[in-house]
């Protein structure tokens, strides 16, 4: 618990798309072509998060699982460092009907699971149409597959059309739906066939606890799980995307857990694994070890202080100008170089860098240069009328009635960089007369007592966005926590921003936000041109309205042994993995 | 009674000094104490409790607790062996074997976690080339001898299953199953009721006569004395006083100390209203009275008392006695 | 450990009225034990700190992250910065100064000041969790002895099973499901802590109930509660204070313990607390997790030390 | 010496220990059961992020493990499976607990064994030394060192001594390796570091309680008896004043032994990644895994009740003159 990462949107997607393989042959000068490169080694990566909690994937909640059942077990596609589709399962790329509704799939012709049947089409629409869609399993994310026809949720049609190709049908237009489809992964309709309709014996069925149907669809077979410990995964020889230049090159691909991220980084040092993640402060010390190469990345994770506009909220929080003066306040430069140590960039916008539909233009920089400056930030709020002028001519910032303000700030325990920002946030605040009370709270709480909301005196059940009136049970004014955005898709972000978005429990609303986000998602936005602006507009706006402040972009530290060849570094560098190899 | 000639003397203990050296300061138990054993007879350590007798029983075998305890001087000779200087090992061959200790708590002095049979029997088989089965075979008969019903189921027995004058006649038979020379026996009639007392006597007594050892008997007991002692060494303040033939010290005391002793014994003959006792109580060993210790509750204490320590005065060949008074 | 201390009770004088002197005769045989005067002091400083420290440093809570992993002083490290465009670290030699006597942590916050303020928060969760276990330990203890009957065996079974419980587990479960509040880590502690205090008092008011003075006292028709108050509890006292003595560094350590594994309050900065912290930054920053682990240690130490010599000093069995 | 009084001794003390199992399984199940966390949290943030409403899906999850139904029948249902032998479903691990236990427990067998012999064996001996020359600068230097020893947070000492001898010196893995077989030396060798750890705190408890043992015992009359008898120095402590000291030492070993189980082990397996029984339950707590928290709660308390009862009947061997009613 004490180390879920706070990264809510598109954990679980990153994650897999970290480790799937791609076609990809390694052209960098000094690495060798397919042919010569030996099978041999063991790649042991470590994790200090915890374990996996299921292999019968379609069951697990957290990204770990997907993660481990990965490697055996490949989706239809992935991308590359550079946010190209790079094809897995598929035989070509996913074909979309003039209109946007119809979605062609077709997958190769040499996919076989491991009693040597192939993988049809079948396979696919069975998955999805008498396991996710069904009532029996309770395929949790069910919701991503539906959408809301005449105000009713419904659930999208596949359709078989031939062995090696089905069709998923929808009744609305949704452009970035393709990379949902991207990410799908089967169960051998053989196999699960017996289970149907037994959830304790889906559960518990051992074909799909032991993955010993993956056949050729992985680069690795599943070969042991010893829990709180190990996953092990050995060479696959048929792995369909292998099979021809002799990958992947491991003999074994390991991931071993460790208690702590102290003990973890230790055995990267002293060479007894050959893969971890490094933090901030440890970096110079692995770049300056001769055995271990550190690679620095770009991640889509971003981090932001979200500002109450709910009624049990500071009232000034509701104004925009408040919002942007806070946000002036804050010193991002100050986050990024003494918090993160250098490893993260300034965010001011919702779409991350590294995401094809970045826009640099026209976005408002607040919190850096310019837009850093508490003076100014005091002046704004004292015009407001949020503020009293002091004997020295300096402004307090204050209540409406001059009271000292005193605000809540809540953040998640367990993550040692959104607990320093949290204090770091304090400082600034307090230099412009503001006092915070920092809540450090265990993540089920903080969802549960904080961002989840209710309309006070009715009887709905506690949802993220119970509506305008909707408020938490406990006061809070801000909310330091992490966030992502799909770089590929960034229109599902409009669950954060829009008025009526899943997500949006700071109770934000700006008709020209839900207006950009709806036309990002329509039949306009099919052509690419067209998403482009308005995804630069909708980046301009949020800047500029600071629904959220956006804090920061992190960037994550790879640490591996030396003599591991073949890594692409970039934001998704996991996408060849299957080709990398012992020097 | 029999005569005794000086070669038949089988141990003796010369001017010994058994120091404690405590935090509080030096408890000087026993200071100066020479007597000797003859060969076949009983000699008696008498004087109250405190008064150094059972640390010069147990310092014969150096058995005191050291640290703190050390013999600062003087010698134990037995078969030409200082017993207080000579190597552990040398000692240990002695301890049990040749010289057997009979301790006061016959309560507490079994090992109440092993068997009887075991903590008699180890002992044989490090003193005697005997095997298990032989060693066991002696030790029932030893303890039939001593008159203990059914020995083999006895053997057996852990102490808490044994009645007091059981485990009396056990510490016995565990004492004479080397059949050591000397047996030194701290106060064991103490502990045991009038009648059982009886018993326990006659049984030295007939270890004397029968198996012609020699006894060391510790008591504060003067009519115990009297009924089983040949000759007596009363002890105060952690000195010998008086060393003589019992009927000598019961008929002629010569030290007021004594004869103090004596007057506390009960006449059963004259019908008493109270008990005499020594008026005063027995000094600290660790802040001994200087001269005379006895000199503070003495009644015939004269000036020379308070500073000079009384030297040894010859009474009569047999009898000895330190007291200015005699000097 | 029940065993020993049953037996030692039985000779322990009864000492109400004359409690000066008597105290004055314990004083003296704990005197002598100069490792428990030693953590006497330790502790008399230590609370000393705890209560007046906090006037004199600056605030534990004052974050500067322009300072942030200062050395203490003496030490020199050096601190690095990685600058995205030239992927090169601007590195700067930092030196400890008498700013910051102990160096800062992560957050740039003094680590004296966090240490006289941990200081205040372990001995709190020691002394609050310990007088709660003992409070309840000796109640049930003494109730069970002298009610006897059906009580005094419900009590026992009771006891039982709660010492029979795993204690750390149900330690972790309770902070667990009701969250990790200093209040709750302390409320826990103390009732779940409480059962080897019961079994004790239990059976040192036992052999007090049948000795003299108890019996004089309720043959004269003093009330019940006057016998409780006035003659049992006061002849449990010694008990209890060894007892007390002893477990409060478990509790310290528990809290500590509990710190490590992340259930600890985040926003109370106990020695545990800072120890969690620092452990991830053993390679960078060891004085954070150093100077409250010797904290600890030191603290634990002095506990032990003093409770061993007031146990030995309260047994008139021990010949100090 | 016939003990017939013993079998029915241990027929009583079973059905008991069986008792105080239930009370603490029931216990545990409560607290489980009725806390405010539950199993399908771990849903609550992948579902806020695809902005689907959580209590829809809470629901749905809940009633897949069966949480949906009154407690009082999740409890009857539980204690008429496991009467039948059927310890249920991990939730967080996807395995059926009886076997989860089956894989892990010799993981914190083989540590808890070591552990405890290390601890004892040498903890003893030095206890022993100690008392024997009591007040000498040996006895005081073993002192101050079993003080530290046990004052000394154990999970501290791991992270130290992996920093010092793994990172540093490059003498042992930074983690227990899983893959050794059980009895190997390289196996013995990779638990040198978690048995110091587990082991040292023990270590210096077992050096007071035994020299404060041996001293009880070291003045008593036998002891002069056994020395009177002429019987050489080690038989005398080794012999007489040892197996009586033994007693007030196994009790407090055993009584020990519950809490190093689930504090000081769980702390050394997180510290040196070994995945124990500590670590599974640990872990199952966080996930709102209740079959496996209160399977392992059973199982500890049936250990320790179990540890207790062979306490009780070894005594009886250890001092004659003990006897149950």
């Amino acid at each position: 618990m004490k180390k879920k990462a706070a990264i809510i949107a598109c954990a679980a997607l990153a994650v897999i798309c970290l480790v799937s393989g791609g076609v990809y042959l390694a052209r960098t000068a000094g690495v060798k072509a397919p042919g010569e490169i030996k099978v041999k080694g063991i790649f042991i990566e470590g994790q200090s998060g915890g374990d996996a909690e299921t292999l019968n994937w379609i069951l697990a909640a957290d990204a770990t699982s997907f993660s481990y059942v990965g490697h055996t077990l490949d989706s239809l596609a992935t991308y590359d460092n550079d946010f190209n589709i790079q094809l897995r399962c598929l035989a070509k790329d996913i074909e979309v009907s003039p209109d946007g509704l119809v979605y062609t799939l077709t997958i190769r012709d040499d996919l076989r699971w491991s009693n040597g049947s192939p993988v049809t089409a079948e396979d696919y629409v069975y998955t999805l149409k008498n396991l996710m869609f069904s009532d029996w399993l309770n395929y949790p994310y069910k919701g991503d597959w539906q959408e809301e026809v005449n105000g009713e949720k419904v659930f999208v049609t596949p359709e078989v059309v031939n062995e090696t190709t089905f069709t998923i049908t929808r009744k609305t237009v949704y452009p970035e739906f393709v990379y949902t489809l991207y990410d799908l992964t089967p169960y051998p309709k053989y196999i699960a066939q017996k289970y149907e309709g037994d959830a304790e014996a889906f559960m518990r069925a051992p074909e799909f606890n032991n993955l010993s149907y993956t056949g050729n669809l992985g680069p690795y077979r599943f070969k042991e799980w010893n829990r709180n410990d190990r996953f092990v995964v050995e060479r696959n020889p048929d792995y369909y995307l292998g099979k021809d230049v002799g990958a992947p090159y491991f003999e074994q691909y390991i991931i071993k857990l460790f208690g702590t991220s102290a003990t973890r980084q230790a055995a990267l040092e002293a060479g007894d694994i050959t893969y971890t993640s490094i933090e901030p402060e440890q970096v110079i010390k692995f770049k300056g070890l001769r055995h271990i190469k550190v690679y620095t990345v770009p991640t889509s994770g971003y981090t932001i202080l979200a500002y109450n506009q709910r009624a049990n909220g500071w009232e000034g929080l509701k104004h925009k100008e408040v919002r942007q003066a806070l946000s002036m306040a804050i010193n991002k430069y100050g986050i990024t170089q003494n918090i993160l140590l250098g490893f993260a960039e300034p965010a001011f916008s919702f779409i991350p860098k590294v995401s094809p539909w970045y826009t640099e233009e026209g976005i408002v920089k607040y919190g850096v240069d310019a837009l850093y400056d508490k003076q100014k930030a005091a002046e704004i709020l004292y015009q407001l009328g949020y503020g009293v002028r002091q004997a020295d001519g300096s402004i307090k910032v204050t209540d409406k009635d001059g009271k000292l303000l005193q605000l809540v700030l809540v953040v998640n325990v367990g993550s040692k960089p959104a607990e320093d920002m949290a204090f770091f946030i304090r400082k600034e605040l307090l230099s412009l007369g503001i006092e915070t009370e920092i809540k450090l709270v265990p993540w089920p709480t903080l969802l549960r007592g904080y961002v989840m909301n209710a309309v006070p005196g009715s009887k709905q059940e506690p949802a993220y966005n119970n509506g305008p009136e909707a408020v938490s049970q406990e006061r809070w004014d801000f909310i330091l926590m992490g966030f992502g955005t799909d770089p590929l898709a960034p229109s599902g972000s409009h669950v954060f921003f829009t008025t009526d978005g899943g997500l949006n429990f700071m109770g934000f609303s700006n008709p020209k936000v839900d207006e950009l986000f709806a036309r990002a998602k329509s039949k306009e936005a099919l052509d690419k041109t067209v998403r482009q602006q308005v995804y630069a507009q909708l980046s301009r706006l949020l800047s500029e309205e600071q629904p959220v402040n956006f804090l920061a972009f992190h960037r994550a530290n790879r640490g591996f042994q030396k003599n591991v060849m073949g890594i692409e570094p970039g934001v998704n560098m996991g996408y060849n993995y299957h080709l990398w190899y012992f020097e | 009674m029999q005569s005794y000639s000086r070669n038949n003397i089988i141990l003796r203990v010369n001017d010994l000094k058994t120091y404690f050296f405590t935090r509080r300061g030096v408890v000087k138990a026993v200071d100066g104490v020479s007597f000797e054993l003859r060969q076949g007879e009983c000699l008696c350590l008498v004087g109250e409790s405190g008064c150094g007798k059972s640390v010069t029983a147990l310092s014969i075998l150096r058995l005191f607790d050291s640290p703190p305890g050390r013999i600062v001087g003087g010698t134990v000779v037995y078969n030409s062996t200082d017993l207080a200087s000579c190597p552990d090992q040398e000692l240990r061959k002695v301890r049990g074997k040749e010289i057997a200790l009979i301790l006061q708590e016959a309560q507490s002095a079994l090992n109440p976690v092993l068997t009887i049979g075991d903590q008699i029997i180890e002992q044989m088989k490090i003193h005697l080339p005997l095997s298990t089965d032989e060693a066991r075979f002696k030790a029932i008969n030893l303890l039939r001898e001593m008159g203990i019903p059914s020995a083999e189921d006895v053997l057996n027995y852990y102490p808490h299953q044994l009645s007091g004058g059981m485990k009396q006649r056990v510490l016995v038979t565990m004492s004479l199953c080397c059949d050591p020379k000397i047996l030194i026996a701290d106060e064991p009639t103490t502990a045991v009721d009038v009648t059982i007392k009886a018993q326990v006597l006659d049984m030295f007594h007939q270890l004397k006569t029968k198996r012609q050892m020699s006894l060391i008997f510790i008591t504060h007991d003067l009519a115990v004395v009297a009924e089983i002692g040949d000759r007596a060494v009363v002890m105060y303040g952690g000195r010998d006083v008086e060393t003589a033939p019992v009927s000598e010290i019961i008929s002629a005391p010569a030290h007021p100390y004594t004869a103090g002793l004596l007057e506390c014994l009960p006449d059963l003959s004259r019908e008493m209203s109270r008990l005499n006792s020594i008026p005063g109580m027995p000094p600290d060993p660790s802040k001994m009275p200087p001269g005379c210790t006895f000199h503070p509750r003495c009644p015939k204490m004269i000036d020379i008392c308070r500073t000079q320590e009384p030297p040894l005065a010859e009474i009569s060949k047999e009898h000895k006695v330190r007291c200015h008074l005699y000097a | 450990m029940n065993e020993r201390k049953e037996t030692a009770g039985k000779d322990r004088a009864a000492f109400h009225g004359g409690g000066f002197r008597l105290a004055s005769y314990y004083w003296q045989r704990m005197a002598r034990n100069r490792l428990a005067i030693f953590g006497l002091a330790f502790i008399i400083f230590l609370a000393l700190v705890a209560i007046a420290g906090p006037f004199f440093t600056p605030d534990p809570t004052e974050v500067d992250f322009e300072a942030k992993n200062m050395p203490p002083v003496g030490f020199t490290i050096t601190q690095s910065v990685y600058d995205i465009k030239t992927d090169q670290f601007i590195t700067t030699r930092v030196s400890g100064t008498w700013k910051h006597p102990l160096g800062t942590d992560r957050k740039g916050r003094d680590m004296l000041a966090m240490i006289v303020s941990g200081a205040r928060v372990s001995l709190q969760v020691g002394l609050l969790a310990t007088g709660i276990a003992i409070i309840i330990g000796t109640i049930i203890g003494v109730m069970s002895a002298y009610l006897g009957g059906w009580i005094d065996n419900a009590l026992m079974r009771f006891t039982d099973v709660m010492m029979t419980f795993p204690f750390f587990l149900l330690l972790v479960l309770i902070v667990f499901i009701f969250g990790p509040s200093l209040a709750f880590i302390v409320l826990a502690i103390g009732l779940t802590g409480w059962t080897g205090t019961a079994r004790l008092v239990r059976s040192e008011s036992l052999s007090l109930r049948t000795r003299e003075f108890v019996m004089a006292a309720k043959a004269l028709g003093a009330s019940d509660g006057r016998v409780v108050f006035r003659h049992l509890i006061p002849n449990v006292i010694s008990l209890i204070i060894v007892i007390a003595t002893l477990s409060i560094p478990g509790v310290i350590l528990a809290e500590a313990a509990l710190s490590f594994i992340g259930l600890g309050d985040p926003t109370v900065p106990s020695w545990g607390i800072i120890l969690e912290e620092g452990q991830h930054s053993l390679t960078t920053a060891w004085w954070v997790a150093v100077e409250p682990g010797i904290m600890l240690l030191l603290t634990v130490l002095a506990f032990n030390f003093l409770g061993d010599g007031l146990r030995d000093a309260f047994d008139p069995k021990s010949n100090v | 010496m016939r003990k017939g009084w013993l079998r029915d001794y241990i027929l009583k003390r079973l059905l008991y220990s069986l008792i105080i199992a239930w009370g603490i399984l029931t216990v545990t199940f409560i607290l489980v059961r009725v806390g405010p966390s539950s199993p399908a949290d771990k849903y609550l943030a992948n579902i806020a992020a695809r902005g689907q409403d959580p209590s829809q899906v809470i629901a749905a999850i809940e009633a897949r493990y069966g949480l949906d139904k009154p407690v009082l029948q999740q409890y009857g249902e539980y204690i008429f499976n496991l009467l039948r032998g059927n310890w249920g479903w991990s939730l967080s691990t996807s395995m059926p607990v009886i076997e989860l236990i089956k894989h892990h427990w010799i993981y914190s067998f083989q540590l808890i064994l070591l552990s405890s012999l290390f601890a004892a064996i040498i903890g003893i001996l030095i206890g022993i030394y100690s008392a024997v020359k009591q007040y000498t600068k040996a006895d005081y230097a073993f002192t101050f060192l079993s003080f530290i020893g046990i004052s000394i947070p154990n999970f501290w000492l791991g992270v130290m001594l992996i920093l010092v001898f793994s990172v540093k010196l490059g003498l042992f893995k930074t983690y227990y390796d899983t893959t050794l077989p059980l009895f190997s030396l390289a196996n013995l060798k990779a638990l040198t570091l978690p048995v110091i750890t587990l082991g040292t705190g023990m270590l210096a408890a077992y050096v007071r309680y035994t020299r404060s043992a041996m001293l009880d015992n070291l003045r008593k009359p036998f002891v002069t008896t056994a020395r009177a008898k002429g019987l050489p120095e080690h038989i005398v402590i080794g012999k007489h004043v040892f197996r009586n000291a033994l007693l007030p030492l196994v009790t407090i070993i055993m009584f020990d032994l519950g809490s190093i189980v689930f504090g000081g082990a769980y702390l050394t397996e997180i510290v040196f990644g070994i995945p124990g029984l500590g670590q599974v339950s640990f872990n199952a707590i966080f996930a709102n895994d209740y079959p496996v928290v209160v399977a392992i709660t059973l199982i500890g308390t049936l250990v320790v009740l179990l540890v207790n009862l062979v306490t009780d009947i070894a005594y009886t061997y250890l001092d004659p003159r003990i006897r149950y009613e």
